[in-house]
């Protein structure tokens, strides 16, 4: 077992470092729309110097390095650290570039890649339907061909930056007599195209961070298509997988769990500091052990990714299983622990970490469900992780 | 012998909860939470059917029943998470002012048109140092996390467990709305500057008598309000579809309905015997009211997010509007006492802390 | 509500405490056989006095009384209490005389009742089997009929006082053409016939508290069968849901969980009391509101046996599965305050309670899976309990 | 970068493996249960592998290996539940001799031909008043649950968080073995009446390092033993079939086994990390080693007691012998610090307690 990452890693930080340093004051201001000048410099800049973007191909816009995965966790946690602007973020560059990358033809590589990863583009994903959550390959949402174009209706559910984007990456079906799995295409379209509608979905936390997004005879070019028509399924199945660990990443769950502590050394019970109660204590100590095995089990995880002879399968399906658990009961202690406190919100003034508890506690129940329920992930687990076998096929409907 | 509800109990239940159905709508809430509407419409309605004068003596124009009917009650205000100061007005405060002797606005209050807060907390467990101190019939310091905002007069623990009364309209008072996640009902901070106070009573049996009865009136509160999580998983597991089955023929959706319903179903006999014992002034009243308000807080919680994961994402939604009953049963588990401080009271009232 | 018995019921209440004090001192002394003469007048008096088979017909060698709940409750009060010998227990009694009353013919009423109640019959009974436990109608153990008499060859298990009994009460598949629960037969024998083997099953305590009984070519006569031909899965289950709420009376762990509270205040970790350690206490507090619960919950069962207006369905349904799983916990408590010292078994000189902390925990785990499993008590609250649908049928076998 | 294990260490591991699928079969273990057998035939075996020395110097005709390297090999152990003293005589004897500069028996030790108990418990927490003192090289008192009842010579807590030794042979030296549900190592009580002791050493940093080490091979021992009963229960419900199917396809046998996984796969890089963070001497050495002792008690446990649900009826038998494994792990949670003791000292490592 070897921790430190080595000497032409440790050069590596301090290019970061010196990056950092010399540039801190170039970061956009807080509040810069993402369309601005100055956010799409930043941009630019993290693109050029490799700070985002890293491996993607120069001839699509991005920096053309080789993947090295070590490198671009020095690069997260020294951003991190700094609390450094690390540029765009979002599903069009989390999960269609790599898509495009690896399926999309050249002309879509070209016409989509430099644009999303420099923040001209915002993407949002349309997969989820109301009546397709677990079961996604049920969706409805169809596209028939007239001419040359697809005439899109349906529905999609949980597109999170939907009321913002400039395009969506969308599964539709194309094939409705084919199996369900070998119906689906993967299209591309923009959101200004006239039939979409877009509603705000609140949800427990107040707050809509998600979207409705309603399609009517909406038309779409027939070459906005990525891959073949039916195989839209492997296509979004190419990089679904890359979405569940990042859920819950660990270093996040200890930084709030520290939170706790420091909420427990602050708050007192009829004068008596919360970390002084031992009930409370051992709820802490319970956490920081449980989170602790997900930070290493993390780390073995990366460094999995760097010697492929780790079998790590089964410690990569848990992240989101008990990272999601996890983090929905380190903020619950947090609750707890404030007592009457624990239930502010909105503009009370006795709000602790402006409301993150409360907020984090039903977001982090959304995330157990969301990504693929717990119950699905327990399938997983059983099933790939286990070798246990699949849902036997029924001979007849439930009821 | 008959451990259970008696005919009339159940017939208050039902009448209740026939008024609730029609009255108390998902709209209604959304509306109160939006801060459109408010728990007047609510309580106009229960003080109709005579509840907050429940267990206020018929004396005092009130129904003359005891604090098992008022669990029957709140069972039913949980399930339909009904606005309004029930706890409060209806309860705690009467059970108070009956302890101790001071009987003259029970008859506004069983009427409807008085409602009392209460302000307990500091007794409980102080936080940020709260607390009043009292001076000649003045009471100065700052009471948190009053239930009900809107009431006319509040009930306030004083120092050494003593219960103080201040009018909402006297100069030195002044309070302020606490926002909470739980709309349905309101907290508030209470500031007093030498504010004009009436001593209620200096026997700490009185404050802890009003604490034990709302511990047991949130139980039956969370009791309610979790059956109803529980009955909507059921049938919401039983409408939706996913891989061409209703997700109620998954065994995992079935084993979580199955928990849900085994943790919660013995909880309907702690309730009601916690009311019970204090209607009959048991010996093993103010334990069980601490054994209730515990036990619940954890098993509702439970439910709550059970509940939720049956609903998968919509549960997550407004659109269901599920949160609202996660929300009111995330209140009560906090409010006049957090399982942990409850347990450690239910620990003492054994003798079984040094 | 109205706890309280009422005035009849405590005037029966003293005629059971004036037994007691009368007959403290003729009780058998401990261990005396079961077949002493001492016991068997212990036996007598008891029915003759209507305090075992109260409800049994007299011309069946009972009390002959109308059933009333709440006088067997004072009754199994009082004697608890005093801890008066109650007389015979065992299958034979509990589930054998009940069912033979109902659909047992006069001649085996006749020549059964009397004499199992009166402790001269022993039985026990052959239902699971290696192959048969959740599926308990899949049973293998066949009878065939040859002239007058049933051939059984086959297996049983979880045999519990095979080694010791006169008779036992089996179910074998008769029928093997028929489906399942059709096929089966309810038969009565002798344990001497020729061709059983009755082989002691060790379990995790370490003790044979049950045992495999082997049949090979077991001869038995024709007439010997409870109900018609096929028709023993409908006599079996007219009396098997009686057995599950027994398994984990909450009384008893109230019992234990106040053993618990006793060790807590006597052992001690460095001079200091167990039961002031806040977090062992929390513990402790925690099951105790549980017990509590299933405790009124009792009493609420206990009265809609008069009061049939109550609806309790599922208040019974939950008795096994949280009773026992409880009871796991309050043992695993009671383990845990002692540190090393709960580690203790066999001749450990620190030993507490006779071993009975661990034996129980074991126990308890043990019938946590016995007497219907967790996983098909949750089967069974969600489909009886609460409506939803059954397994539905799969397509075809598992793997 | 590397988290995980050498080559080295996987050899280590696999040959280790082959020597206890052959030799230290369930039909040893039950005849080491039934006191048919003994400890010597695994502990010979694996002194032919170099364990015992397998952390001492090569400069003492040990190995030379490290911490990591003892987990390892406690987690092969722990799968195949091994008999024998491989925790005190491999580990805490030679860490705290060797952190005390003691090393003379290690080459006796290192060749498997001497045999250190260890008796520590009245450091964590002292039951029924046990404890030893020490006047002019005598030592008077008792030891409660000193590790291996047939050692050589014992290591014992004194006064103070010191450490002395005492020689079996000697004459105020008596022992008697205390009876545990595990039976495939042996406790006992040490009784010294004025016996000869010898002063390991004063410093509380070198008692406190073998308790360390001991809590992450406990911690390593139950991963192993819960990871086999895992994988003896995913086993079994692949061939167990009911109601035409094998169990293994019902969803609620599948999720207990994808949640014993979810559990237990993570506890494997802590325990793996506490062992590498005692061999480098890291500064949350002390803390990991709590909390791995801790979690993996809690864990294993779970694991334990679902492992046998999973087997139904046959898992509450002697005949599959499972019962073995659920009771090491049960042993291993109380040994040296029951989990509440355990992270009350984690606590106190990150100085959180007051």
């Amino acid at each position: 077992m070897d921790l430190s990452f080595g000497p032409e890693y440790e050069d590596f930080r301090d290019e970061v470092k010196t990056f950092i340093k010399d540039n801190l004051d170039d970061q956009p201001k807080p509040g810069a729309g993402p369309k601005s000048e100055e956010v799409r410099q930043w941009q630019a800049k993290l693109i050029a110097n490799g700070f985002h973007s890293r491996t993607i191909p120069a001839e699509y816009g991005g920096f053309g390095a080789e993947p090295d995965i070590i490198k671009s966790r020095i690069i997260a946690e020294e951003f991190g650290a700094a609390q450094m602007n690390t540029g765009f973020s979002g599903q069009g560059i989390s999960m269609l570039t790599p898509v495009l990358l690896e399926m999309g033809t050249e002309a879509q590589k070209q016409q989509f890649i430099k644009k999303t990863i420099h923040g001209e583009l915002i993407w949002c994903q349309g997969y989820s339907e109301p009546g397709a959550g677990s079961d996604l390959a049920s969706l409805t949402t169809r596209a028939e061909l007239d001419g040359d174009e697809w005439v899109i209706n349906g529905q999609k559910i949980w597109t999170s930056t939907a009321h913002i984007s400039d395009w969506i990456f969308c599964l539709v079906r194309t094939e409705p007599e084919a199996p369900k799995h070998q119906g689906i295409s993967f299209l591309l379209f923009e959101m200004n195209t006239p039939g979409i509608d877009v509603r705000p979905l609140v949800d427990m936390t107040g707050t809509a961070n998600f979207n409705e997004v309603f399609f009517t005879d909406v038309r779409v070019p027939k070459d906005q298509i990525v891959g073949h028509r039916g195989q839209g399924w492997q296509v979004a199945n190419a990089i679904l997988g890359h979405e569940r660990g990042s859920l819950a990443p660990p270093d996040a769950a200890m930084a709030r769990l520290n939170g706790v502590i420091k909420l427990m050394q602050e708050e007192t019970i009829s004068g008596e500091r919360v970390i002084d109660n031992p009930i409370f204590r051992d709820r802490l100590l319970k956490l920081q052990g449980r989170v602790m095995a997900m930070q290493y089990n993390d780390m073995r995880l990366l460094s999995a990714t760097i010697n492929k002879s780790q079998d790590t399968k089964l410690a990569g399906m848990v992240v989101k299983l008990i990272g999601t658990e996890l983090r929905h009961e380190i903020e619950c202690l947090g609750i707890d622990v404030m007592g009457e406190i624990g239930l502010s919100y909105g503009d009370n003034p006795y709000l602790r970490g402006n409301g993150s508890w409360q907020y984090q506690y039903m977001y982090y129940l959304g995330l157990i469900i969301g990504g693929g329920t717990s119950q699905i992930q327990k399938n997983i687990i059983s099933e790939r992780g286990l070798g246990m076998p699949k849902e036997p096929k029924i001979a007849q409907t439930g009821v | 012998m008959e451990f259970g509800l008696s005919e009339e109990q159940k017939l208050l239940q039902d009448s209740l909860t026939r008024f609730l159905k029609e009255q108390v709508s998902l709209d209604h809430i959304r509306e109160v939470a939006a801060g459109e509407s408010n728990d007047a419409m609510a309580w106009s309605g229960l003080s109709e059917l005579g509840i907050p004068g429940l267990i206020i003596p018929e004396s005092h124009g009130g129904v003359g029943l005891g604090m098992l009917d008022a669990v029957v009650v709140a069972e039913a205000l949980g399930y339909h998470i009904t606005p309004g100061p029930f706890i409060s007005t209806a309860v705690i405060a009467p059970t108070m002012l009956m302890a101790a002797g001071q009987t003259e606005r029970l008859t506004d209050v069983a009427a409807g048109q008085y409602r009392i807060g209460v302000a307990l907390s500091e007794a409980i467990g102080s936080r940020l140092d709260a607390g009043i101190s009292v001076t000649d019939g003045t009471a100065t310091g700052k009471a948190l996390f009053a239930l009900d905002s809107e009431a006319d007069s509040y009930l306030i623990n004083g120092p050494d467990h003593s219960l103080y009364w201040v009018d909402a309209g006297d100069p030195g008072f002044s309070r302020k709305l606490l926002t909470t996640i739980d709309k349905t009902r309101t907290i508030c901070e209470l500031q007093l500057n030498k504010a004009s106070v009436q001593l209620v009573s200096a026997d700490p049996g009185v404050l802890l008598a009003g604490i034990d009865a709302g511990r047991v009136i949130q139980a039956a509160d969370s009791l309610g309000a979790a059956q109803c999580m529980l009955d909507q998983a059921v049938a919401y597991s039983l409408q939706r579809e996913q891989f061409n089955r209703v997700i109620a023929s998954f065994q995992a959706v079935k084993h979580m309905c199955a928990e849900m319903a085994s943790q919660l179903e013995p909880c309907r006999s702690l309730v009601w015997y916690a009311g019970h014992a204090m209607a009959t002034a048991s010996d093993d009243a103010r334990l069980t009211a601490c054994h209730a308000k515990a036990h619940l807080s954890e098993v509702a919680q439970f439910v709550a997010r059970t509940s939720t994961e049956v609903h998968g994402g919509m549960g997550f939604t407004d659109l269901v509007g599920l949160h609202y009953w996660f929300k009111r049963i995330g209140a009560n588990r906090q409010l006049l006492g957090s399982p942990e401080l409850v347990r450690e009271e239910a620990a003492r009232a054994q003798n079984l802390v040094a």
